[in-house]
């Protein structure tokens, strides 16, 4: 009981870490120092201490929208499977949990945002609820093929079922699963090419302009809630491409959080080398991933 | 026999009695003493004597039931009526020309006698009798359809008479054919002994009587495509003859072909009785769907209602089995109802003075307790539970897809669908929305509590017959049912 | 004797056709009168033995058909002045086709119904059929009401035929039921055609067609 | 047994009573209420205890019809339908009371709450009856009772389209049902459910083509539907939550009585269910997302609900075909949570948009704004019920769908026999999901939220107590069952015994308990994070300012983004399929002045389906009259044409 504690611990406490590698990464490749890796830290300090700011127009919603969510976050990496060792509180059917878990984030954020009755704050929200139409059966059938070879409805089931030799005999599968589960990764948590999370022209931003109007801890909530929420898709990503096969859970740990880093940096090259789609074109990435994990159920359906 | 008497010498004397009142009273007090007549009849259910002329079986009994109930209802409803007639000028509904009424003691003895003939009809043993007892309502319905004297209404009665006389004439030809089927064993017309012996008829010629048979009473039964006459001479006679026509004139007529059809039974023709009795029961579903759909006038439309349940009741028949039973009932449900509808028919039209149904809006704002009553008479006549037209529908269904008759039920079902569309666009036009204001000269008119408590009761009785079939009604109409399919006496 | 009853069966089909081919509504009214009247003497000739009340009853007959019904015609033809022409729908030579087409077909309906052996007389079948399709006839395709009552008389007639020749051994209260109905039902038409005639100033039919479903102008349905 | 019919009977007896009362509105109103509260409370005694001792009782009354018998009889199956049914009714009579005060005089409430009451009487009969012929009395009681309702208001001519809409809809369901009963009873000749023999082969599926018709048309299935997207807003709100509620549930309990019936199915039904489902769950949710009205967006998504019940029987029906047992069972199971659950939220939602309309006098989105400083209950109420609605933990619209997904789940393995319409399940399940956040997001965002549209005339105000009761007591039921669905797995299994074995949904006890121990800890962690949050912001005072509009100055409520502009970018992308109507304004000179664009949602299938069949049938009437010309020579020639064809066909 103390390991699961211990790793859900350790995921509140990394998941920061995620944002400042991908900005390393960024100014690496654009020949910047960067700020420090550790930004995101400070900046989370430094909001809780600051005054809220409040427009007239909101209500007790608008407070309410980053506390559920990020509760919702945190509910979501309690069921995580950490480096493909169960967490406490996973079940038989976790991952119908998680997708509706997002869910709840999501609907909070968005009234939380429709709540200032700010126009640029309703244009983001519309467009988190449409990609997210398309996003949520691409992740629902991604999981699906990775349930389907075998290991139950659990998470933690599945990952400790999925071994180095799947990847040698189910190789097309995992790889269509991985990707569609990175561009799902991608566009859930609104980094390029859905969107740019550090651009300032608001009518082409998503998550970013939603956030406009909260400040000070709230505002905190909702960062801390967005690298939560790249923790625990990245882990998803993690756990399939570092099928879990050493013995003590140490290592298994360690690799674990090394292949998180890995997905980070990954993410940065993403970023760095590819610019945002045009909103029009993201539906069609996002039913891409769709498209990936149809194919992955197939080629699960012919071995 | 008293039943037909009464009515007879008090329909001959009410030519003669000058004074309304007492005229009117007689109208109650004749209605009455038959309705008393029929029920002791049915208490003691008089045994028939062989080769007797005249003779109540269970089948009689029951239509001799239904008129008379329904004559009760139309002559409390007819006292009232009168006395508007008489208060409003004829000021013609559609065309606005002013035309006088028939005299009062003429439409008053035409009704009384023809109770009379109808009584005859259901009494009678003799086909002979029966024939021209059918022919005898005819002639004395006739009058009754000319009671507004304009030319609208005479066209309706002429096409009437001669219609229906051409039917009756091959009713009658019909009859002679079936003597002429006799001829070989000296068989009379006398039904006793044609159904006690119908194994020695001539097969060819019974099949040409009933054929001929089946044209003549179909006609004025109005079973598609013989009913031309019928919508006509419903739209335009007064609401009381309308609903006597429909309500009791029709089975009548019916009860003329049940009577050949016993025969045939009897004779072992009865696959090919159905046949033609379903196919035309479909045909006249069809043109009253049709018809309905299409219509502009709900006098008219309640007509083509009656076709459709006329349709019913002869596919009924044809079906044989359980459906006779339905369509026994249907025929009790469907004349209480229908006579009901056109009773609280003639109120809107007293209210709005028009039968178009474009100019009647708002019922219920204008005359609520009316209102209500045209609604309940829809979801009863379109055979909504509880209600006897429910159970007779549904037992016809029943025995139509047990006897595999998939293509007659699908028929049925579509062709039930569309006059249940039909009627109830009608009725919605007609019941909900705003009224049309009333022009200022007009009183807004008020229905009479006892021109309402008629159609009242007579859906009462529907609903009822829907939650319990009271012993003694079943036993006459299980009866009924035996007679037709057994054709034994 | 039967022979003389076949001549006058032939004579009945005679009178069909020139009544399918006569054009003055008086020469109709004419012949009709004289088909009831030779119909009526059928009986006499068909049987040996003829029972008084027969001829009491035939005698009736022809009083009615050969005096009364014509006189009540053409007392209402006066009246209401109509022109002579019978006005059919469809020419003569249609009508005469037609009434041949009619009898025809009464012929060969008669083959299928064999008459028993205790009709004297042959023919009967036919004869009355076909005048009652002659009577159809005169209904469908004449223009006045005058003729259409004709028609139905014709219709009777055939019915007469047929009946008469047959039952002249039964109990004739049926028959005397049936004239009398058939008297009141010709008695109340002329009266309603005096009506007619008081309302539109002639008894051509066609005025009579105002009631009806069919709206030509609105015929596409809208919901 | 005995309370249950007693309940109907005191139903009865209010509406009787009630409408007695139509002079006086008030004692009207408040007899009504009562009888159906009453009811209610005796009626779920014998219910609940049914659902904790299953057991099946009958009651048969002397019946001298000549067909049918009234033989009554609560099993569990009844019994969960009941449970809503009475819940429900009795929560929405509390409510009507102040609904429906303002009309007092302008309308006969009398009459109206004597047909409430009829109304639950009706469900309650057809619940329990076990034999066509009460079956149908109490099912059409129940349509003409309800249109009475949905009519109340008939002075618009949309209330009156919708009324002829849904009475031609009840009519022409119930006649597929007659021919349905005709076909079950044709062997035996009996219409007593118990009597009919299991029909096979063709018999078989016909009979189970005319249910999907017949209570698909109550239900509502897609394209059996356009009714519902009508009546449902014309019918006084109470009325509505009533009729989305449990009323169109009648549909899913016959055709799931009869498939108990029929025994054994054809592998083909079950695809058949899951088909429907799918579209209707889908395209009913799309279909919301593009209305702007309130009550017309929670009927389609009513229409989305049942889909997704109707998803949950065809996966058990296939289970069944298939012998799969863990998919009949968990989805037979799934489906009927999610009609008890749909029962609640749903009625909770009608129930707070119908006091929006009341209080701000419309429904329609775009006129609306800012609600939620004027009716906070209101509108915590509505969000409350937007979250179960888009089954979202901890509410119970979770449990049902995850019961659903779990059979879906449990049959993608390789080695299953199912993985095709598992997959094709839950890929529609999660699109729904998705889309129905979408969809209410866009109705309580801007009926509530941010600053009033157009500043209607009164000030609104919030619900009346009794409202407010009523809607409390649903909401708490939505948060229970979304705790304790546990305690709900053993009477849901009784319930399927008739249908399926039932102990894979036994076993699926232990992932409720999870699900709930889920829901659990996330209100503790939302507890925990707002604990913080106050503690963080304490001795700070916020802050007040304007919206901060990317230095805009002078922001006004104009400038929100509206209903239609939040979902325009996927209505956009499904136009094929919703094919709104949009008039652009044509800028005709360079400074163009006050410019107006609009959309509307149209009745798809309404305008391109039955319209032009109905059209088409009208005009073969018209041409069919002609045979009424009114020539008497013709009339004759009809008589002699037809007798000439008798002779010669039978002769």
């Amino acid at each position: 009981m103390t390991r699961p504690l211990i790793q859900y611990f350790l995921a509140l406490v990394l998941a920061p870490l995620l944002p400042g590698i991908i900005n390393r990464v960024k100014a690496f490749f654009g020949g910047r120092r960067g700020v420090p890796i550790l930004q995101l830290y400070f900046d989370l300090y430094k909001l809780v201490h600051k005054t809220p700011v409040y427009s007239r127009t909101t209500t007790w919603l608008f407070r309410a929208g980053p506390v559920i969510g990020l509760a919702a976050m945190l509910c979501v990496l309690a069921l995580l499977p950490f480096g493909g060792r169960p967490s406490f509180l996973s079940f038989e059917g976790d991952l119908i949990l998680l997708v509706y878990l997002l869910g709840v984030a999501r609907l909070a954020t968005v009234l939380a945002a429709l709540d200032t009755g700010s126009s640029f704050e309703g244009m983001g929200a519309s467009r988190e609820v449409q990609f997210a139409v398309f996003a949520e059966p691409a992740f629902f059938l991604a999981l699906a093929a990775l349930a389907r070879g075998g290991g139950g409805l659990s998470l933690s089931g599945i990952f400790s079922n999925l071994t180095p030799a799947a990847w040698l005999t189910a190789s097309p599968v995992l790889t269509l699963v991985t990707a569609s589960l990175f561009i799902v990764f991608l566009a859930e948590n609104s980094r390029v090419p859905v969107d740019d999370p550090n651009t300032h022209l608001e009518l082409t931003m998503i998550h970013e302009v939603m956030v406009l109007d909260h400040s000070g801890p709230d505002l905190a909530f909702i960062f801390y809630g967005a690298a939560l929420k790249l923790w625990a898709l990245g882990s998803l990503i993690a756990c399939v491409i570092l099928p879990r096969h050493y013995g003590s859970w140490l290592v298994d740990s360690g690799a674990f959080i090394l292949a998180m880093f890995f997905i980070a940096a990954a993410v940065g090259v993403v970023e760095s080398v590819m610019g945002r789609l045009r909103l029009l074109k993201v539906p069609y990435l996002l039913m891409t991933a769709l498209t990936f994990s149809i194919l992955a159920l197939i080629f699960q359906a012919g071995r | 026999m008293l039943l037909m008497l009464i009515p007879l010498l008090s329909g001959l004397a009410a030519f003669l009695i000058s004074d309304d009142r007492c005229r009117r009273i007689l109208l109650l007090a004749v209605a009455g003493i038959h309705l008393a007549l029929t029920i002791a009849a049915l208490v003691v259910r008089p045994e028939m004597l062989p080769g007797e002329w005249f003779g109540l079986d269970s089948l009689g009994l029951l239509f001799l039931g239904v008129t008379s109930v329904l004559f009760m209802g139309a002559s409390v409803y007819a006292v009232k009526y009168l006395a508007l007639e008489k208060r409003d000028p004829g000021e013609d509904s559609d065309e606005g020309f002013i035309f006088n009424n028939e005299p009062e003691p003429v439409f008053t003895g035409c009704l009384l006698l023809f109770l009379a003939a109808m009584t005859a009809v259901t009494a009678s043993r003799h086909l002979g009798i029966l024939w021209a007892a059918v022919e005898a309502t005819t002639l004395l319905s006739a009058p009754l359809i000319y009671f507004h004297r304009h030319k609208r209404s005479l066209e309706a009665t002429w096409k009437y008479l001669l219609i229906c006389s051409v039917g009756i004439a091959m009713a009658l030809m019909g009859n002679l054919f079936l003597g002429a089927a006799g001829l070989r064993s000296g068989l009379a017309l006398d039904l006793g002994s044609l159904l006690s012996n119908a194994m020695s008829l001539d097969q060819a010629w019974l099949k040409a009587a009933f054929l001929f048979l089946f044209v003549g009473y179909g006609t004025k039964m109005g079973l598609a495509p013989f009913h031309t006459w019928l919508p006509d001479a419903h739209s335009e006679s007064p609401a009381v003859v309308s609903a006597l026509l429909s309500g009791a004139l029709l089975n009548c007529a019916f009860l003329g072909i049940l009577r050949v059809a016993q025969v045939c039974a009897a004779a072992g023709l009865a696959g090919f009785t159905g046949d033609i009795l379903i196919l035309f029961g479909i045909l006249s579903l069809m043109t009253a769907a049709f018809f309905i759909l299409a219509q502009k006038d709900y006098k008219r439309m309640l007509a083509y209602s009656s076709i459709e349940h006329m349709g019913i009741l002869s596919l009924g028949v044809g079906l044989g089995g359980g459906a006779v039973y339905g369509a026994l009932l249907n025929a009790v449900s469907h004349s209480l109802t229908k006579a009901g509808l056109f009773f609280v028919s003639g109120l809107i039209l007293a209210a709005y003075k028009t039968k178009q149904i474009s100019e009647v809006r708002g019922l219920i704002r204008r005359v609520p307790r009316t209102a209500v009553l045209w609604m309940t008479g829809f979801f009863l006549i379109t055979g909504t539970p509880p209600s006897g037209i429910f159970l007779g529908k549904f037992m016809i269904l029943k025995a139509a897809v047990s006897g595999r008759h998939y293509a007659a039920a699908a028929a049925y079902l579509f062709f039930l669908t569309v006059v249940f569309a039909g009627m109830g666009r009608i009725f919605l036009d007609m019941t909900l929305g705003e009224a049309a204001a009333l022009n200022e000269a007009e009183k807004p008119f008020k229905a009479s509590r006892q021109m309402l408590i008629p159609a009242a009761c007579f859906f009462a009785c529907v609903v009822l017959l829907g939650l319990y079939m009271p012993a003694w009604l079943n036993d006459i109409i299980s009866g009924a049912r035996d007679l037709i399919i057994g054709g034994t006496v | 004797m039967t022979t003389l009853a076949e001549l006058i069966i032939v004579a009945v089909i005679l009178l069909n056709l020139s009544l399918a081919a006569s054009g003055s509504l008086a020469t109709c009214i004419r012949l009709a009168a004289a088909q009831g009247v030779i119909a009526a003497l059928l009986p006499l000739l068909a049987g040996h033995g003829v029972p008084s009340g027969t001829i009491v009853f035939c005698c009736a007959v022809i009083l009615l058909k050969g005096a009364i019904f014509p006189w009540l015609l053409t007392r209402a033809r006066v009246k209401a002045n109509v022109s002579r022409d019978a006005e059919p729908v469809i020419g003569y030579p249609a009508s005469i086709i037609l009434c041949l087409g009619a009898f025809a077909a009464s012929s060969w309906l008669g083959t299928r119904l064999p008459l028993p052996e205790t009709a004297r007389v042959a023919w009967i079948v036919p004869a009355s059929l076909s005048t009652i399709f002659t009577g159809f006839l005169l209904l469908t395709t004449r223009g006045k009401a005058i003729t259409q009552v004709l028609g139905y008389l014709v219709i009777e007639n055939g019915i007469y035929i047929f009946g008469l020749a047959l039952f002249v051994e039964q109990p004739l209260m049926v028959e005397m039921a049936i004239l009398l109905d058939v008297f009141v039902a010709v008695f109340v038409m002329g009266i309603t055609i005096f009506h007619i005639s008081r309302e539109f100033d002639h008894i051509d039919t066609a005025e009579l067609s105002q009631l009806g479903d069919w709206y030509p102008k609105q015929s596409g349905g809208e919901k | 047994m005995l309370l249950a019919v007693v309940s109907a009977g005191i139903l009865v007896f209010s509406a009787a009573l009630s409408l007695s009362l139509g002079r006086d509105p008030q004692k009207a109103s408040a007899a009504g209420a009562a009888g159906a509260v009453i009811a209610a409370i005796i009626g779920l005694i014998p219910t609940v205890k049914i659902l904790l001792y299953p057991a099946i009782e009958t009651i048969s009354f002397p019946c001298s019809l000549p067909t049918g018998s009234f033989t009554l009889v609560l099993d569990p199956l009844s019994a969960i339908f009941l449970l809503p049914v009475f819940i429900l009714t009795a929560a929405a009579a509390l409510y009507g009371l102040d609904y429906l005060k303002p009309m007092a005089g302008k309308k006969p409430l009398g009459t109206a709450w004597a047909m409430f009451n009829l109304l639950s009487a009706a469900m309650v009969l057809v619940l329990l009856s076990a034999d066509a012929v009460p079956f149908l009395m109490g099912w059409e009681t129940m349509a003409a009772a309800s249109f009475a309702l949905v009519v109340l208001e008939h002075e618009k001519p949309q209330v009156r389209k919708a009324g002829l809409i849904y009475l031609v809809a009840g009519g022409s369901g119930a006649l597929f049902l007659l021919f349905m009963f005709s076909l079950l009873a044709s062997p035996s000749g009996s219409v007593a459910f118990s009597s009919f023999l299991r029909p096979t082969g063709a018999l078989a599926s016909a009979v189970f083509i005319c249910a999907v018709l017949g209570f698909g048309l109550k239900a509502g299935f897609i394209p059996l539907h356009i009714w519902l997207p009508e009546a449902h807003p014309a019918a006084p709100s109470h009325v509505s939550a009533v009729m989305s509620g449990v009323m169109i549930k009648m549909g899913i309990y016959g055709l799931l009585r009869v498939l108990v019936i029929l025994g054994a199915p054809k592998e083909w039904w079950g695809w058949l269910l899951i088909v429907i489902g799918a579209v209707s769950a889908v395209a009913g949710v799309l279909f919301a997302l593009a209305q702007h009205d309130l009550k017309r967006l929670l009927a389609w998504s009513s229409i989305e609900n049942v889909g997704i019940i109707t998803m949950g029987i065809g996966l058990g029906v296939l289970g069944q075909a298939r012998s799969i047992p863990s998919l009949a069972a968990l989805g037979y199971g799934g489906a009927l949570l999610h009609v008890i659950n749909h029962a609640f939220f749903k009625g909770l939602l009608f129930m707070s948009a119908g006091s929006v309309l009341h209080a701000a006098g419309t429904a329609e989105l775009e006129a609306l704004g800012g609600l939620l400083k004027k009716m906070p209950f209101t509108a915590f109420f509505f969000f409350f019920g937007s979250a179960a609605a888009c089954a979202l933990p901890p509410l119970n619209g979770f449990t049902g769908e995850f019961l659903i997904y779990l059979g879906a789940f449990n049959n993608i393995g390789p080695s299953s026999k199912a993985a095709l319409p598992a997959l094709i399940v839950i890929t529609s399940l999660a699109a729904t999901g998705a889309l129905a956040v979408a969809a209410f997001a866009k109705a309580g965002g801007s009926v509530f939220l941010g600053e009033p549209r157009a500043d209607s005339a009164e000030g609104p105000h919030d619900a009346g107590t009794m409202m407010k009761v009523a809607m409390a007591a649903l909401a708490m039921l939505c948060a229970i069952i979304g705790l304790c669905s546990p305690f709900l797995i053993k009477p849901l299994a009784a319930a399927i015994t008739p249908l399926a074995v039932s102990y894979p949904l036994l076993d699926a006890g232990v992932n409720m308990l999870y699900v709930s121990a889920g829901a659990l800890t996330l209100i503790a962690l939302i507890l925990c994070v707002w604990a913080l949050r106050s503690a963080l912001s304490r001795g700070l005072p916020p802050v007040r300012g304007v919206t901060w509009d990317c230095g805009y100055a002078a922001p006004t409520a104009r400038m929100q983004y509206g209903a239609s502009a939040f979902t325009q970018p996927l209505t956009d992308f499904f136009q094929p399929l919703l094919r709104k109507a949009r008039s652009y304004p044509a800028i005709a000179e360079y400074f163009p002045g006050t410019a107006s664009f609009s959309t509307e949602a149209r009745a798809v299938f309404y305008n391109h389906l039955y319209s032009p069949a109905g059209a088409q049938i009208k005009r073969l009437a018209f041409r069919y009259t002609w045979l009424q010309h009114g020539r008497l020579q013709f009339y004759i020639l009809y008589i002699v044409i037809a007798l000439i064809a008798l002779l010669v066909w039978k002769l």
